[in-house]
This record gives C-alpha cells, sequence and structure tokens, in this order.
C-alpha cells in the first residue's frame, strides 16, 4: 500500500471493526469512544496531515530483516505468556474474582449509578480520569506550541468571493449539515448527561460536540468559523476543564475528606457523590472538546498557512 | 493539611499549569512556575522529613481505599525522588526566563511554562503513585510534554529528535501498558502492594515471565539503556538548553526508578533475580554501556551530544550498581541518581549559559572561553571532576560506593572495569577544559562577557551542592541507605 | 397479530439484507467509479431502511422504536448527501483533469 | 487450549502488524498508523479478558446476574485517549518536519542531516 489516504481509510475501518468487537465482548462505553475517536478524530487529523505531507510513500529499499526479526521475537515472547493464561471468558479468572466484584456487588449502594464503568471512571478511579484529562489538554498544548502561526489579515472582499463560488458547489452539503448540527449537538448532550445510565460520559460527548464544529469548520471555512469561536476562549475553555474538576477535589480537601471524595461535597454521601461524577463529566467534556477544536483549528490554521496549499478547498 | 501532602505535591503543579493559560504576560508566567515549583519543593522536603521519622505514608484517593482505589504511598525511595525532582525544577526555572528569550519565540512561552509544569507534576505523578495503571497515565502525560518541550528548540533537527523520541516512547508505553495487563490477568489487581503479596502465588507461570520482560523492555526504553539509547543524544542536544537542563538531570532518573520499583518491590526480589539470568544481563549491558557511550562521548563535537552520551554511561553505573542486589549495591544506584541529577543539572545549565552567549555548544566555539566566562566555565570544569570521580565532589562518593559493593559481592573484574570507564571520562572532560583553557580565543569573539547573574546563581548552587554532599554525605547517604534497606526489607 | 409482525419484520430484514448483498457485489464487478457508486448508495439506503423498519416492527418496546425511527431519518438523510459529496468530488476532480489535458 | 486462548493469538498477531510497521516502515505518517493499530490490538487484548460467559454489558439492571468486568474498560477508555493525543502530536510533529526538511521519508531526512553536519 503506498497510497496513504487508502491506509488511512483502512485504519479507520479497523478501528470502526474493533469498535464492533468491543460490543460483542460487552465492553459497549470503549466501543462509543473508539468509534467516535479512533474512527473519527483520528482518521480525520490523519487525513488532514496528509494533505500537507503528501499522499504517497516511497518504496523502501532494504529489506528489514532486522525488523522483522524483533517482531517475530516479541510476538513469539507474548505468545508464550499466552499459555498459561486463563481462558477467554471463563468467569474463574482471576480478574473476576479480586477486585472488581466490589465495583459489580455495592457501587450501587456507595455510589448509586447503575452505569459501573462510569462509577469506577469517575470515582473509585476518578484520578486516572483525572490524568487522562491532562493528557488531552497537555496533547492540545503540544499541538498549540507546534503549529501556531502568525495570523495574516484576512482579505475579506476575497473570502466573501471564494465562499460564493464554494456555495453553489457544496450547496446540497451545506444545508444539510446545516440541519443536522443542531442534532449532533442535542446528541452529545444526551450523551454528556445520560453517562450515568447508559454508556456515553464526558468524553464521548465532548468529541460529539467537536466534530460538528468540525463539520461546520469544512463547508463554512475557517474563517467563517473563527468568526464563531475566538482561539483565546477556547483556549481559556480547556483550561477551565480541568480545572472544573481539580477544583472538586480541592472542595473535598477543603472540607477535611481526601481528594476527589465526592462524599464530602453533600450532605448525604451518595447524592455527593452524584453531583462530583456529574461535575467531573463536565469538566471532561468540556475540556476534550475545546482541545479537540484547538487541535483541528491548529492543523487548518497551518494548512493554510504552507503557500503550497493555497487555494485548495477541503 | 499536612496529611493531604501526597497529594499536594502533584496536584500543586497539575492544577498550576492550566491556570497559566489565565495570566497575561509570560513574566508573570514565570515567576508564578516559580513559585509553584518552590512550593512543591517545600512539600517534598516535608515530605521526606516525616518519611523518615515516621515511616511509609499511605494516602488513599477518593476515600477508597487500595486496591479499589487509586492510593499514594509514599517511602523513602520516592521521598528522595521527589526532592530531587523538585530542587532540580525549581533550580532550572531560575534561569529560564532569560534563556528562552534567546531560544524560543516570545508568543510560545506561556506555552513552555504549562509544559513545563505539567511535566514536572507529571514526573512527580509517576514516582508518587501506588498503582501501576496511574504509572502508564502519568508516564504519558510526562512523555507529550517532554516531546512537545524538545521540539521546541530552534534547530529544525529538534523535530525530528522529538519525533524519533516520540515513536520509541510510545512503543515503550505501550509495552509496559501490556506488561500491566498481563500482570493484571494474573493476579485481577493494579495496586502495586497487592501486586507484590498476589505475584508470588502465580510466580512460575510463564504469563508473569512475559508480563515483567515487557515491562521491563519498556522501562528500559524509556531509561535510554545500552542498547535502547539511540534517542537519547538527538533529543537532549537539539532541546532548547533549559528543557535539557531539566530533563538530564530528571527524567531518565524517574525511568530508574520505575525499574527499582518493579523488580524490587512489585516483583519480588527472588523472581526477578533468581529465576531469570538478569543479574548477568544488566551487568554486561551495563558495562558495556559505559564503555561505548563514553567512547562515543570523546568523538563528539557538539558539548551537548558530548554530555547527552555521558549521560548514557552513567545510566550504565546506576544499572552496574543494581544489579549487584545487595543493600549496598542499591545503596550506590540511588546516591549516584541523586548525584547525578546534581552533576548534570549544574553541567547542562552551565551549558545553556554558554548557549545564550555564543549561541553555540560546538567544541571549536569553546576555544578561550575559559578567560572570556571564567565563572561559567569553572563551574563545566567543577562538574566534569565530578563526572569523573576526583574526591571532594559528589562523583567520588558514589563511585566509592558502587566500587566497594561490587568488591562485597567479589565481582573484582567489574570493579576495575568500573574505574577503567573513570579514565574515558578523563578524556573526554579533558578535551573541553583544552579547548577552553588552553587555545587561543577565536577571532571577533572578544566581545563575550560572563552570564548573566541569573544564569550564575542557579549553577553555582547547583556547583556548590555538589562540593558539599561530596564532603558531607551523612543526608544523602543516610536517606539512600534507608531507602534500600526499606525496599529489602519489604521484600526477602 | 403477533405472527403477522413476526413474518412482515423477518421478510424486511430479508430484503435488507439482499439489498446489502447486492450492494456489496456490485462494487466489486461493476466496471468505473460512478457505477459502483451507484450500486452502493443507492443500494445501501434502501438496505439500512429495510434493515431498520424490519426491526422497529420486530421489537415491543417503544423508547428503542423511538431511538430507531431517529436512526432511520438520520440515515435517509446523511447516506445520500454523502454519496452526493462523494460524486461531487469526483466529478470535480475529472474536470480538473480534463482541463489540465 | 485452542479454543480457550484463541483471541489471545489472534491479538498477538494483529500487535506485531502494528509493531512491524512502526519499525520497518520510512514514512512517518505510516509510523504513527502503525502506533494506532498496534496500540488498538493492545486494548482489544484488554476487552477480550473483561468478558465473561453469559455476562452483560456492566450497566447494572434488574433480573441479571453475570456482568462483565469494568475495571478493564476503564483502563482502556484512558488509554484510547492517551492513543488519541499522541497521535495528534505526531502528526503535528510530522508537518512540521515536512515544513522544514521537505520530506517526510526517514531516510532523506536522515540524509539531509548528515548533510548539515
Amino acid at each position: 500500500m503506498k497510497d496513504l489516504l487508502a491506509v488511512i481509510m483502512l485504519l479507520g475501518i479497523y478501528s470502526l471493526l474493533s469498535a464492533s468487537f468491543f460490543v460483542a465482548m460487552d465492553a459497549v462505553d470503549v466501543a462509543f469512544t473508539e468509534a467516535s475517536v479512533g474512527a473519527g478524530i483520528s482518521t480525520l487529523l490523519m487525513l488532514v496531515a496528509i494533505t500537507m505531507t503528501g499522499r504517497s510513500e516511497h518504496p523502501v529499499r532494504h529489506k528489514p530483516l532486522l525488523a522483522l526479526a524483533v517482531v517475530i521475537v516479541t510476538g513469539s515472547l507474548l505468545i508464550y505468556g499466552t499459555l498459561d493464561m486463563p481462558y477467554f471468558g471463563s468467569a474463574e479468572a482471576p480478574i473476576h474474582q479480586h477486585v472488581a466484584p466490589r465495583y459489580i456487588n455495592d457501587s450501587m449502594q456507595e455510589i448509586g449509578v447503575p452505569n459501573i464503568v462510569t462509577s469506577v471512571l469517575a470515582s473509585y478511579r476518578a484520578f486516572d480520569t483525572f490524568g487522562e484529562v491532562v493528557v488531552i489538554f497537555t496533547a492540545g498544548m503540544g499541538v498549540l506550541a507546534l503549529l501556531s502561526v502568525a495570523r495574516r489579515p484576512v482579505d475579506i472582499k476575497k473570502v466573501n468571493s471564494f465562499n460564493n463560488s464554494m456555495h453553489e458547489q457544496h450547496l446540497v452539503l451545506r444545508i444539510v449539515t446545516k440541519m443536522l448540527i443542531p442534532f449532533i449537538l442535542l446528541f452529545a448532550l444526551y450523551v454528556q448527561f445520560h453517562g450515568d445510565f447508559g454508556p456515553g460520559g464526558g468524553f464521548q460527548a465532548g468529541v460529539i460536540f467537536a466534530s460538528s464544529i468540525f463539520l461546520y469548520t469544512m463547508l463554512f471555512g475557517m474563517t467563517t468559523a473563527r468568526r464563531l469561536i475566538n482561539q483565546s476562549f477556547i483556549q481559556i475553555l480547556a483550561a477551565s476543564g480541568v480545572l472544573l474538576y481539580g477544583s472538586v477535589g480541592v472542595v473535598s480537601l477543603l472540607n477535611g475528606k481526601n481528594f476527589f471524595d465526592y462524599s464530602a461535597l453533600s450532605s448525604d454521601p451518595v447524592a455527593g457523590q452524584h453531583l462530583g461524577i456529574l461535575l467531573i463529566e463536565l469538566g471532561v467534556g468540556i475540556t476534550v472538546a475545546s482541545v479537540m477544536v484547538i487541535i483541528f483549528f491548529k492543523f487548518a490554521d497551518r494548512r493554510d498557512y504552507s503557500p503550497s496549499n493555497e487555494n485548495k478547498d477541503f | 493539611m499536612l496529611a493531604h501532602l501526597p497529594i499536594l505535591q502533584v496536584i500543586v503543579p497539575l492544577l498550576a499549569a492550566p491556570l497559566c493559560l489565565f495570566l497575561t504576560r509570560p513574566r508573570l508566567v514565570w515567576l508564578f512556575a516559580i513559585i509553584v515549583s518552590g512550593l512543591a519543593f517545600l512539600i517534598s522536603s516535608l515530605l521526606l522529613q516525616q518519611v523518615m521519622t515516621s515511616g511509609t505514608i499511605i494516602y488513599e484517593l477518593g476515600g477508597w481505599e487500595a486496591p479499589w482505589g487509586i492510593e499514594y504511598r509514599i517511602d523513602q525511595l520516592n521521598a528522595l525522588l521527589l526532592l530531587i525532582i523538585t530542587a532540580i525544577s525549581t533550580v532550572v526555572l531560575f534561569s529560564a526566563d532569560t534563556s528562552i528569550r534567546k531560544e524560543i519565540p516570545e508568543d510560545r512561552h506561556t506555552v513552555f511554562y504549562i509544559l513545563y509544569l505539567l511535566s514536572l507534576a507529571a514526573m512527580l505523578g509517576i514516582v508518587a503513585t501506588g498503582d501501576a495503571f496511574n504509572v502508564f497515565v502519568f508516564l504519558e502525560i510526562s512523555s507529550l510534554s517532554a516531546y512537545a518541550l524538545i521540539a521546541l528548540g530552534k534547530d529544525r533537527r529538534a523535530l525530528w529528535a522529538s519525533y524519533q523520541y516520540l515513536i520509541m516512547g510510545t512503543i515503550g508505553a505501550t509495552f509496559i501498558l501490556i506488561g500491566i495487563g498481563l500482570m493484571y490477568q494474573m493476579t485481577g489487581t493494579l495496586n502495586m502492594y497487592d501486586l507484590s503479596i498476589r505475584l508470588p502465588e502465580v510466580e512460575q507461570t510463564r504469563t508473569v515471565f512475559t508480563a515483567f520482560a515487557f515491562v521491563i523492555v519498556g522501562v528500559c526504553l524509556k531509561l535510554a539503556m545500552f542498547p535502547l539509547h539511540l534517542w537519547l543524544p538527538n533529543a537532549y542536544a537539539y532541546a532548547p538548553s533549559i528543557v535539557t537542563a531539566f530533563f538530564a538531570a530528571t527524567a531518565t532518573k524517574v525511568a530508574i526508578y520505575l525499574l527499582i520499583r518493579f523488580t524490587f518491590s512489585v516483583f519480588a526480589v527472588s523472581l526477578s533475580i533468581t529465576h531469570l539470568p538478569l543479574q548477568m544481563l544488566f551487568v554486561v549491558l551495563g558495562l558495556v554501556g559505559i564503555f561505548v557511550a563514553s567512547t562515543a562521548a570523546i568523538y563528539q563535537t557538539s558539548i551537548k551530544h558530548l554530555f547527552a552520551y555521558s549521560s548514557i554511561a552513567q545510566i550504565g553505573y546506576m544499572i552496574v550498581g543494581f544489579s549487584v542486589t545487595s543493600v549496598a549495591g542499591l545503596t550506590a544506584t540511588l546516591l549516584h541518581l541523586f548525584n547525578h541529577a546534581l552533576m548534570k543539572g549544574a553541567l547542562f545549565l552551565a551549558l545553556a549559559a554558554v548557549v545564550y552567549r555564543i549561541g553555540s555548544t560546538q567544541l571549536s566555539q569553546f576555544q578561550g572561553l575559559g578567560r572570556q566566562m571564567p565563572v561559567t566555565m569553572a563551574a563545566i570544569v567543577i562538574g566534569g571532576l565530578s563526572l569523573i570521580g576526583v574526591p571532594l565532589t559528589v562523583g567520588f562518593v558514589s563511585k566509592w560506593y558502587l566500587v566497594m559493593a561490587v568488591i562485597e559481592n567479589g565481582w573484582w573484574p567489574v570493579a576495575v572495569l568500573i574505574l577503567l570507564g573513570s579514565l574515558l571520562a578523563v578524556v573526554y572532560v579533558w578535551r573541553i577544559v583544552e579547548a577552553a583553557y588552553f587555545k587561543p580565543a577565536l577571532a571577533g569573539t572578544e566581545t563575550i562577557k560572563e552570564a548573566p547573574l541569573s544564569f550564575l546563581i542557579p549553577i553555582w548552587t547547583l556547583v556548590l551542592a555538589n562540593i558539599y554532599f561530596g564532603i558531607d554525605t551523612r543526608l544523602s547517604v543516610q536517606v539512600a541507605q534507608a531507602a534500600s534497606q526499606s525496599l529489602f526489607g519489604v521484600s526477602p | 397479530m403477533d405472527t403477522l409482525l413476526q413474518v412482515s419484520s423477518g421478510l424486511f430484514l430479508l430484503i435488507g439484507s439482499f439489498l446489502c448483498l447486492s450492494g456489496g457485489v456490485g462494487i466489486l464487478r461493476f466496471p468505473d467509479f460512478y457505477t459502483r457508486m451507484h450500486a452502493v448508495g443507492v443500494t445501501d439506503t434502501l438496505a439500512t431502511a429495510m434493515i431498520l423498519t424490519g426491526l422497529i416492527l420486530h421489537n415491543p418496546d417503544f423508547m428503542v422504536d423511538v431511538k430507531l425511527v431517529i436512526i432511520l431519518l438520520m440515515t435517509l438523510f446523511i447516506s445520500p448527501t454523502a454519496s452526493h459529496a462523494l460524486a461531487n468530488a469526483a466529478m470535480h476532480e475529472d474536470l480538473a483533469k480534463q482541463n489540465e489535458q | 487450549m485452542l479454543m480457550g486462548l484463541y483471541n489471545d493469538w489472534v491479538v498477538v498477531v494483529l500487535m506485531m502488524i502494528g509493531f512491524y510497521i512502526v519499525i520497518a516502515h520510512g514514512n512517518l505518517i505510516k509510523k504513527i498508523v502503525g502506533l494506532s493499530i498496534f496500540q488498538t490490538s493492545v486494548f482489544i487484548f484488554y476487552i477480550s479478558m473483561a468478558k465473561v460467559d453469559g455476562g452483560t454489558a456492566p450497566i447494572l439492571a434488574e433480573g441479571i446476574q453475570q456482568y462483565s468486568n469494568p475495571l478493564p474498560h476503564v483502563l482502556i477508555l484512558t488509554a484510547i485517549v492517551v492513543g488519541i493525543a499522541t497521535t495528534a502530536l505526531g502528526l503535528a510533529l510530522a508537518v512540521r518536519i515536512k515544513e522544514a526538511y521537505g520530506s517526510v521519508e526517514e531516510e532523506e531526512i536522515q540524509k539531509k542531516d548528515n548533510l548539515d553536519c
């Protein structure tokens, strides 16, 4: 495969397929995330990247025998390691005996949220999730550091005439998109606040929210999207998501409980847990959505900036 | 509030990072970063004191007891590491403002400090946590911020170095993830302490063996242990000087910590060392690493490269001490870890000062600098002497303990080889001294002035620490010994 | 009544699956891009619609039915639009090539 | 044994395909694609160990006795996010490398670097 476009589309399909594996193996939350992130966002980012780096790959000249050897050694080590593993689906496996039973049996009394994944994610292992939000924030800042460009003054006339010519070409797309975007936003909100009861949560919601903005940007152009979303505002938003998450922990610290102990948030421990989970999911959603938008905008900006792709449309 | 110190240690810099975006001026952000880092330093000294007097501190996040929740578990080993990281970070930050004004465009300064604080917080998080998966998450935060920081370097090769680091680092992290998954599958727990109790039951299984192999290889990739070191020299050489100073003194230390933690605490010594030929493997790799890297250092034309290779050689010493697997050997490794952080911090910071003045680290440009920047060059010389292991510097102390530990184990040839390796260090340090003091200054360089005070004060703080801890070894040795004893005490 | 629902839903599902299959055959066998587009674009929209109708008839739960109807409406919007975008892009590319020649 | 462990073996093969792409290919974008495949396969490995025969998705409901293990799901949610973060940063680096070197092929970049020295 020398055509990178095909490679990336196949990668997207692989992601989507593995998302359906996850559904088959009962991991609905993970499947949701993989479908929106692996098949959606990362494919999109890669496509934007290859518009800048070129579509074809040079043939490999030397035979990568060393690489093959490394891969075979690693692979056989792994196969060797699997030999003593518990069998697929067996309920006697250690992981189903030791830690997990408490999550399954007691989380309803302790946290009061039917989706066990949400209660583990947001309460038992809340600090991991905080780390996850920080990872995303770090990536946003990293892309900001790498791809920032000085903004050139925009020639409004040129943009307008360009927009008009685009308008005819993309008429159907634009109208359908305008109709769909409210529904996408609505769906994002549903996923955000329904995460306690069904699959979903802040992360997936953030990604869906961001994808509606991507859609808008792709069809109406960067300049129009910029009028909608201010760059420094979105950065502040990304930071405040992390801070919202962190401050929930700080509040419980100030109330004399341990960090991220949500029972400190309310007189009734279970209500406190509920409130805490709601707040941190909101923080996750805000950060993820705004960082995704930052990353996408930075890539798109860079693309407009590099002189060779001046007048191509998306 | 004292009971919450373990979490404050990590959370203060972690929450400070996004707060930076609210500050408008880069200068303000810098001051803020220094205050935060200083605060972290204060917390870590309090923690060390607390640990030394009252033993291991356990902090349950979210109020859920381990292994259901995540816990922070601070013993002597972590406390020592926390202290090293925060101390170096604070000292280095003092010169950051001056240095990056020359090396990084103005509009990226705020982002630079944010990434710096994030990577600081992430390293502290890796060290403090007692949960294997939490290690992975924070490892990724620290790596991502490291990639971005390195790519901020002026040269275009910084981008390429950063990309290579990204690929290697991500492979390493994924290996660790596989290893953690295998361990989890056999025991059902992610908590390190709980793992160390439950692993012996299944230690004979092939799965645990594979898990161990993957974790170790993953950590060694991060550690840049020979022969997995290829990403390190370029990454250090082309990163902004401040970043190099910070990472050279801390990042590899965190990786060494992980190696120690996984081999001694999580997998018991009996499994790691007795069942596997690991000891021989590590001694050989450590020694080969010392020689190959030192020899490579001799042939470098850029001083940043030279010291980067020297770092790989120093990692070799730590690995040798580690593979002795006795209290004495581990003490030597921890001492060297502490001391190497001081030396490399001082050396790379001094290099940052040189870059600030002459804009290059090519050896040829160093001619005659001994007269133009005497104070900075003196610092480099003392740091170099410390690298060699001359008495009255910290380098001597840790080499002494290392040689003693090796001899105690009856490995005479290894002791001889360690001393021979030090001779190579003499050669590469001499090349710098020769250029700086015994060659005439290049034409047109008469105007070069001594580095500004914002460099000299941090550099000499570290240099004096080099000398102080070389003479008064009580504090460092006591902590290192306590840490290694507790490691062997926990896992007999 | 129940049997009628079962039979009709089965019928819809069968037709839907057949259409999916024929679309797949079409994409492999047809000679050029536009005819392949035709095969996928037309049959897939109809096929998903059929399968979803079959599922609605099959499922007694009201909330699930509502969700399925929403999915049906969405696919009816999105699928033709996607085909349109694809064909449009292909046209654009072709014209650009012809202009070059 | 064949039936009990087949999922792990499939996952190992997938992982190694990804790993091979990372280390054997010279194109920077393709390396990132390889990393993605590698990581996604590790995710499948984690999720497959969480599955219990006869279990359902871990969302509490009336009348269900057996749930699959929720903990690996949580871990992988985090890991997916880490994956996309790495991908984004890697792509950003690749774009910058293309601008600076005019190429995203490893060999050409090495060649240009050697010329500089």
